[in-house]
């Protein structure tokens, strides 16, 4: 089977997905670039090439390139996803949600509510999340429990590039809004992914390796992090369920709740600021849902109390590592009331 | 504002005239029905009534059929009617009824239907301004030849999302018409002050589109501006804009004790600028219709109204699990 | 002691403080109105009239009627606020977060460590929370999960008038950004709030009914509702603990941990919606730090997973109520394991 | 854009023209140093270089002292260093070094230094407007005398908070430059492409406040237009709009491959458009200084350069329980 990357993955799907359904656009600013200009068209194919090539294949009439204007660009993706079109909107960095958050949970998630079920609004936005890049606090953040709060949203955070296939084909073909957030230093990662068509439902978790010690819930970068952690345990005999949910909305609350019954034990790894994350809200679900399984406290790894700093030696500090992960599976499987 | 007299390049049969008509004394008599319904108690939340500015919503509207679309604001009650959506439908959405025009959940802020192309009254001042530039992108993109209106306030003309919706409007060269109604008031902020410049078809012209000001009072002035600029939009040449000069008068909400209003300011208005009876005017010195019909129109209308509102104080409340229904199509 | 309502104190300490210290100002759509009119001046003080009578003593110069632009004022108010005054900046209501929040996650809330420690943004953001208006969907939301997540903002949710007096000194005073929000069913609310000077520092929950079988946390509107149940089943002879920590960031985990290590059992009331919401939240926080004490699963009361519906009845509904509260807590006394 | 003659109005003196070149070559050396640094590793992740408009930000802050506040953009470090900032603390603070002007908490993006009225350069295209307006609304309220300027692309010109900041500044008549800088681009998109109107000045002039369009790569002319603005801004007669044309010698970011420019289009400008030469020759044409003394001038800035590279090298990182410090002052 063909080994892809996610970046690579991205750009045949969507390419085929505008292959299949003449209603899919692109839209956002330098999906294609090179507008206005004196040279190349086609010159970005969006901030870090995804869709290199496709302009040329589909024209200016379906890759949009916009003015710097989010407000107005991820809102006329809403208009024309109520309208007859699927949008797929790109949003460089998730970290200017900002400017245009009024217009994803004010505006498009709301609809079809409001309007008493009688609108579809099929759109995807697609971003890219987390710290890293060595790009201090503004463009180094994870803000996806913005987003995996509000009702009538999705919000998908794929690992690898094999599931983001599978689950982006679904987002474009969602009648729902979905949030398709990557993880900015992930997008180069590659696996095996076939060429057929293939589709992963939302909410459905994906078991990463099968353990019966400690149930580790990770998603996004934090997967590959939770794994080699549990990797590591597994010689010295600590046998590690890791769980990455995929999407942040719908929740596999299920498989959670089953591994944690098993297990007794949960470690939650989210890349957000602590507060109000997505590891805070799944560990709230099964301190509920699973009480009288859990064995030891549940252990959320995240991101401190801190803007991310530029630097890169603090930056390596402010990011959930390996380290954190371990010593939250040691300090639950040392537990004893 | 002085007001200028009605225009008369505009040629419409009896017919779209009583049309015309019956558009707007159905959205008065709507709004002032319904402000005595809030009054009373059976209209709950916040509502924003039209009254005067029927004349834009209706000339806008004629201008355009189902395959086009409008956006709206809070004060979205006229577009609506404007745009065909039933007004039995609204007055229960309006009361919160499992009968409303969105099930009651969406209220007044929310009036939609799209099979009419009514994209929604919005709760977000400026916010539906980047929906109806998406519309006129979907109209161009499948080649229906349609247009989006997205009617904004001359407070709303300050937001942010409106300034760049124009902006990418005019790169895109989309069909859509920002329709300014300037009815001197954002809240208890004159327009005078609150748009630096005194100008917002000056402003919307500097973005780089076709941009006129018109007499809102005058139904045949707005209606030939937008003919202009929805054939404009139709024919591929992009965007327009329209500032149409308005008033409102009733207060910003039903029950706002508009202290910021000179004494006697909304009188005034009344007498001067009311849209109903310059049309009313017009149409009878012309000839073009006669009293009669005019009075058949309003019986009518007050009728269907009345009917409206009985049909929605009778009807039932959604049922309990309706709150859990419509999030998503599938979750 | 006089009796005052939240309104009329939030009226009295803006303008003592105004009073006070000639860098105040306040600043926000029709905090005075009338500018560009016919009629009166001051014809507004606000949305809801906190600030009636103000313009008149301080003018228009410290009493600043804006647009309707929210991303230019609040931006303008942190910029003033980097540069010599201490701005208070009302917004409506917290549901218009989305056309300015850039202004606040990546401006206001990171200068202080983006700059090193060498900036100071003292001003408030003054705004209304929560359902109950019958406003539908874009006017019922209770947002405040989405800048309690983030590091630089504090926010401050008083239920009551003395509290807010106390808060919004400390708030006025703080030398960083802070995020006041009050209930928009609750301003007309009075209790007796003394003359003097005093403030009430952050990061303080209050203990608003003590009890030793069940902690129930809530705050903002929730309070009286979990006072209002601990009450009644005090007759039944269950002792509810009802803490409010009135602010979310900073939040006083100790209060609460305390609490639960004494009750062992803990109900966490927001209205906001489920996901990583404030209650799940505090629900994490006490599932790791204080498990050892727990012997119940840990509940949580929010608002479902939908927009806020226009329809009274199912708005009634999709407010947590009182009912809802007392068998989460009815669920907790009765668990065993 | 055809290159207009250097104008003649200025009467600047022979040390502030020497300033001003000294500035001038301070960026461009610090510009291309950097970009060699990034190169080679040392600095870490993004860095987009001002090397082509350094006339603008230098004929900007020449009019204004420290109480006077900028705003800057993700292209900062010559608008710093214009402004004052310490170029050894912004080296050090570009590699995330403990001696960095913030610490080495801020980087590229995020150089500021409040002492010197820079508010910071700015992540968020845009994000800047409404923190200047808001010093300048500081300034006016405290009658300091002060003026902000607001530096903006071409690009960040289509921001909503943009446009919404130019309104309000001129709502409240406050002391405040927009200062656009248009180099032609927005990353990979052409100006002429994104601005709808393709005259980002008569747009600003819309809104209701002077507005010009000058040529940026003359230090002159954009002193002089700057000069205008300050004094306006200083008199109480509020905000206005500079509109610099200029270009960009670089990629949009160190790195960037530039295939949205036809092949030689920057040699040509680096040929026909660098503000230094066309500075260079323009004072000693007037014989106002030396061609010794601007030799001097360059072996002190690029000792000053190397020996800032060379110190930040050699400096510490941050220590780790820096990570918590700096959030709040209490919490
Ligand atoms: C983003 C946002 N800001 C503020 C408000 C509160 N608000 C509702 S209507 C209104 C005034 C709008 O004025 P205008 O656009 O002139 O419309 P009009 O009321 O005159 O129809 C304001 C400030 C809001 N709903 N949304
Ligand atoms: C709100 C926001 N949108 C997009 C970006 C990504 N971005 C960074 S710089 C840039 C181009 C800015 O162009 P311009 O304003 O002309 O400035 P220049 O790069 O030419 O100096 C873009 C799109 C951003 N940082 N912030
Ligand atoms: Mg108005
Ligand atoms: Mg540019």
């Amino acid at each position: 089977m063909p080994k892809k990357t996610i970046r690579e993955v991205i750009h045949d799907t969507v390419q085929s997905e505008m292959r299949r359904d003449p209603t899919v656009i692109l839209m956002g600013e330098d999906v294609a670039g090179g507008a206005g200009c004196s040279g190349e068209d086609d010159a970005f194919g969006g901030a870090f090439g995804f869709y290199k090539g496709l302009v040329g294949e589909f024209g200016r009439g379906r890759i949009i390139d916009t003015p710097i204007s989010e407000a107005a660009y991820i809102g006329a993706a809403a208009g024309a996803a109520m309208t007859g079109l699927r949008p797929i909107a790109d949003l460089q960095f998730f970290d200017f949600l900002g400017v245009c958050f009024d217009q994803i949970y004010n505006q498009m998630a709301k609809f079809r509510y409001m309007f008493g079920g009688k609108s579809d609004t099929p759109l995807v936005i697609l971003s890219l999340v987390g710290a890293g890049l060595r790009c201090g606090a503004q463009h180094s953040q994870s803000l996806h429990p913005q987003v995996t709060a509000v009702p009538g949203l999705k919000v998908v955070m794929p690992e690898n590039a094999y599931d983001t296939k599978g689950l982006l084909l679904t987002a474009i073909r969602d009648d729902d809004p979905v949030i398709f957030l990557l993880h900015k230093l992930q997008f180069e990662n590659a696996c095996e992914v076939p060429d057929e068509e293939y589709l992963i439902p939302f909410g459905e978790a994906s078991f990463v390796r099968e353990g019966t010690d400690v149930t580790v819930v990770a998603f996004s970068a934090m997967v590959a992090k939770a794994v080699a952690v549990a990797d590591r345990l597994r010689e010295e005999g600590i046998s590690v369920e890791v769980i990455d949910p995929r999407t942040t909305s719908p929740l596999d609350e299920e498989a959670i709740l089953e591994s944690v019954e098993m297990t007794g034990r949960l470690v939650v790894v989210d890349e957000a600021w602590e507060r109000c994350s997505v590891a805070a809200d799944i560990s709230s679900i099964v301190a509920r849902k699973a009480f009288g399984a859990l064995q030891a406290p549940i252990m959320t790894v995240t991101a401190p109390h801190t803007p991310a700093p530029f630097s890169p030696v603090l930056e390596d500090l402010y990011i959930p590592g390996e380290d954190d992960i371990e010593s939250a599976i040691r300090e639950v499987i040392a537990y004893r009331r | 504002m002085t007001r200028r007299k009605a225009t008369s390049g505009v040629k419409l049969d009896r017919e779209q005239l009583l049309r015309a008509y019956r558009t707007m004394r159905t959205i008065r008599a709507f709004e002032t029905r319904m402000g005595q319904e809030f009054e009373k108690g059976t209209v709950p939340g916040f509502t924003h009534l039209y009254s005067a500015q029927e004349a834009i919503a209706t000339a806008v509207c004629m201008n355009l059929t189902d395959s086009d679309y409008i956006g709206s604001t809070h004060r979205g009650h006229g577009h609506s009617i404007a745009k065909g959506c039933d007004v039995k439908g609204m007055a229960a959405e309006l009361m919160g009824k499992a009968t409303g025009i969105c099930k009651g959940k969406g209220g007044s802020m929310h009036v939609a239907d799209l099979s009419k192309g009514m994209l929604g009254a919005n709760g977000i001042v400026g916010g539906s301004a980047p929906l109806c530039v998406g519309a006129g992108l979907s109209a161009k993109t499948r080649n229906t030849g349609g247009v989006a209106v997205s009617f904004i306030g001359d407070g709303g003309s300050n937001e942010g999302a409106v300034f760049e919706s124009m902006n990418l409007a005019v790169v895109l060269k989309l069909p859509v018409l920002f329709m300014y109604e300037n009815n001197g008031y954002g809240e208890a902020t004159g327009f005078s002050y609150a748009v630096g410049s005194g100008d917002i078809s000056g402003r919307a012209g500097a973005f780089g589109m076709p941009a006129e000001k018109v007499d809102g009072t005058d139904f045949f002035a707005v209606y030939e501006a937008v003919q202009r600029a929805v054939e404009r939009g139709r024919a591929g040449d992009g965007p327009s804009a329209i500032e149409a000069m308005t008033t409102r008068f009733g207060g910003h909400f039903v029950g706002d004790p508009q202290l910021y209003r000179a004494k006697g300011e909304v009188e005034k208005q009344r007498r001067e600028m009311d849209c109903i009876p310059v049309f009313v005017d017009r149409v009878l010195k012309d000839k073009s219709v006669t009293r009669k019909a005019l009075q058949d129109i309003d019986a009518q209308v007050e009728s269907l109204i009345e009917e409206a509102v009985e049909e929605a104080l009778a009807a039932p409340y959604p049922g309990p699990e309706e709150l859990f229904t419509d999030v998503y199509k599938t979750y």
